[in-house]
């Protein structure tokens, strides 16, 4: 029978490799797989290039990544926020190169990996900055860019409820990025609320299709002393 | 002269909302709009991480942390309002499917164009977030902001000095001093707050303006 | 209060003009807006561009269009089923034009229509006679077509449950092309098994958000005589 | 020689379909290797049209006339399976999420082209379906199909003389006389059902093919 879980959150993301390539879901507070992240920072893979909303705040999730010098590229579209100050401190040192992309043209470049789509024109960005050095076009009229899409070796994401082949439901906004990014990886983990038996999640209310996701974990309810 | 303050401001952009809108406000002072769009309009307000129909600040204790606005405020859901992925609701703005987005901004240019993501300090890290988008995408794009600098350096002006966010997509610009909107004459002043005059206004603009008809 | 519904079929499609775009949901016999589709037919709209997957089978839906000689051109996967006679027909005395779209380069165009993207590249079709006369380029060695949106002047869907904000749910596979074409057309009309009272959908079950549709018409349960 | 009939073709693919697979079945004799997955394997079978989990088909008056696979018959959902958009039914074939396609087909080139939605016949309308996203997305394209026509004319050729579905793409040929790889030497004879030789599949084959080793 197919049963995607893994007990651990440290054997989830075992075999993350130096230099891999890490999409995480998560906006703000919202939909962040945070404890798989911590299990990613004690496992302790270097030179990553993290591909997200936002940069993390405080010492949590992204953050510690930044403060452990864990992480050598980030992709991103906001990562200043009130209390980034790791994402701030490793940007000024020059330890961290940052790639800003406009919200909008991020998650579509995520879409598009997940879809098998080698590019697609955005008028997003259109004559200033951040396009820059991409080919554009006029349409009737209308400026665009091409943008290409965003893959991942790892996808972390989080989910509410999963079943054992790995079908997601979210909760609430914090679904976001999470689908998009599912879809886009060659190895997708979802941590998740809980783990439901197969046929319990209505099949209209699946979100993230079984078929991208590979590892499910369930949350860790309690602390556990390290 | 008289110079709205920012809840002002706020309630006079809300006037322009039309009942059954579908809206997005920006992060801070846009964010103040709906306080003031009056009782008797149904307005469906958009958030980007993906909500429609966001209602008010939950009561204390009743915070969800997944449920937060693009503002990463607590926020709760309307009956009637939906949940989607962040591809969908950017395809919703960058699809026309907004009826108005409210921005704040550093500089808007006689073109309308807008920049409101960096200033010209390097030292401080960028970030853009889906400004660049909803200034592309919703069908008409307000910008709600101070007529000048707080050192009285115009905001309005021929060209944006800072980076752009997106250009000749601003329709109508809220300030403290007047209300202007962008056409293809130029920057039409159709409001003047109070006393103010066409002359104070200008005055204060680094562009010429057309007086009020 | 918003409220989208539209009580008879035949109001809300009643200033469909001649030469009108209409996207038409459905896939074989499934999601199919029957009753929308025979409003139009009696309606008398000419000159129609239809964009749908298939063509209709026997006397219904599409087919009933091209029978009555309404439909000048159509964009299409696969017009031709068992019983897809009048689409035969007049495609044989050259009446009607096709334009033929594999199916995922079909719902994708729609898609990007919807979320304003100005066009993307599909590995699918390369190298074949559907790519000619269409820009390719190659990335990384695989050859890729440039596809441009699909826009329209009206979309008629079949959905299973709406608010009178316009929010709908789906019946199994009628999803199909219905959401994508929801967001395409400049004006959206829902048929629907049913209308529900505002907060009845749950929030994280819609899958077509109102903001997409401009009329929901309840969908007639017992024939009545013409 | 032995040609195996259309259910014994569909009993050999089901051998190659490993436990755990997600696999998309064509119209027609593909449709067929379902029957003949042994029960100790769980393969999750996904339609074009937005399912993943097809089940058999349903009990007499329990058709639902909304679930139909891409055949356009009525099919049931089996626990665990899900509905979803045509435009994100073809984002999973065209991103390489499905293990394994298998088609029905006209022709089959040396280099894996494949040809199976026109013939050179302008008279009949076209259609092409899923095919051409099927063709270019799946991990590995099976195709399944006589290895000659019905006039003995062989439809594996160095160039397929019908318009292409896609270039490159074939992986495996299942024929009624044997399994062929295609491989960067060319096509490369896996298995020979019953007795038949190498000589005989050879003779009935329009391109060189390499022994079985």
């Amino acid at each position: 029978m197919i049963d995607k879980q893994v007990k651990a959150a440290e054997d989830a993301v075992a075999d993350i490799p130096d230099g891999a390539t890490i999409m995480i879901g998560g906006f703000g507070s919202s939909g962040i797989p945070l404890q798989l992240i911590e299990a990613l920072r004690c496992h302790g893979a270097s030179d990553l290039t993290v591909i997200s909303n936002n940069a993390g705040v405080a010492e949590e999730g992204i953050a510690s990544l930044l403060r452990d010098g864990l992480v050598k590229k980030i992709v991103c579209s906001f990562p200043r926020s009130a209390g980034s100050i790791w994402f701030e401190k490793r940007f000024e040192e020059g330890s961290v190169e940052l790639e800003l992309v406009p919200q909008g043209t991020l998650s579509e470049r995520i879409r598009i990996a997940g879809a098998g789509i080698g590019g697609f024109l955005t008028p997003t960005g259109y004559g200033t900055r951040l396009a820059e050095g991409k080919e554009t076009r006029i349409i009737d009229g209308k400026g665009y860019v091409l943008e290409m899409p965003l893959h991942a070796d790892f996808a972390l994401v989080r989910a509410e409820y999963a079943d054992p082949w790995g079908n997601l439901t979210y909760n609430t906004a914090g679904r976001n990025f999470n689908p998009m990014m599912a879809a886009a990886a060659k190895t997708t983990i979802a941590e998740v609320g809980a783990v439901v038996d197969i046929g319990e999640l209505h099949p209209e209310h699946v979100i993230t299709p079984g078929i991208f996701v590979d590892r499910v974990v369930a949350e860790e309810k309690c602390d556990v002393a390290a | 002269m008289l110079r709205l303050n920012p809840d002002e401001m706020a309630q006079r952009v809300a006037q322009d909302i039309p009942d059954g809108a579908y809206v997005n406000l920006g992060i801070g002072m846009p964010t103040k709009v709906a306080n003031y769009v009056s009782a008797d309009k149904q307005v469906i307000y958009h958030s980007e991480n993906g909500i429609l129909g966001v209602g008010p600040a939950p009561a204390p204790g009743e915070e969800n942390p997944n449920l937060i606005n693009a503002g990463k405020q607590y926020v709760t859901l309307l009956p009637g309002g939906c949940y989607f992925d962040n591809a969908e609701s950017f395809g919703m703005m960058r699809g026309g499917h907004l009826d108005i987005a409210v921005l704040g901004a550093f500089q808007v240019s006689s073109r309308g164009d807008i920049a409101n993501w960096a200033t010209n300090n390097d030292k401080f890290p960028p970030a853009v977030g889906g400004a660049m988008d909803l200034a592309v995408g919703a069908r008409q794009l307000f910008v709600v902001m101070r007529h000048t600098t707080r050192d009285n350096e115009p905001k309005i002006l021929d060209e944006c000095t800072y980076p752009l966010t997106g250009t000749g997509v601003v329709r109508r610009i809220f300030t403290d001093l007047a209300v202007l909107d962008v056409t293809t004459d130029g920057l039409q002043v159709v409001e003047l707050f109070g006393d103010n005059t066409f002359a104070d206004v200008q005055a204060l603009t680094g562009t010429r303006l057309l007086p009020p008809v």
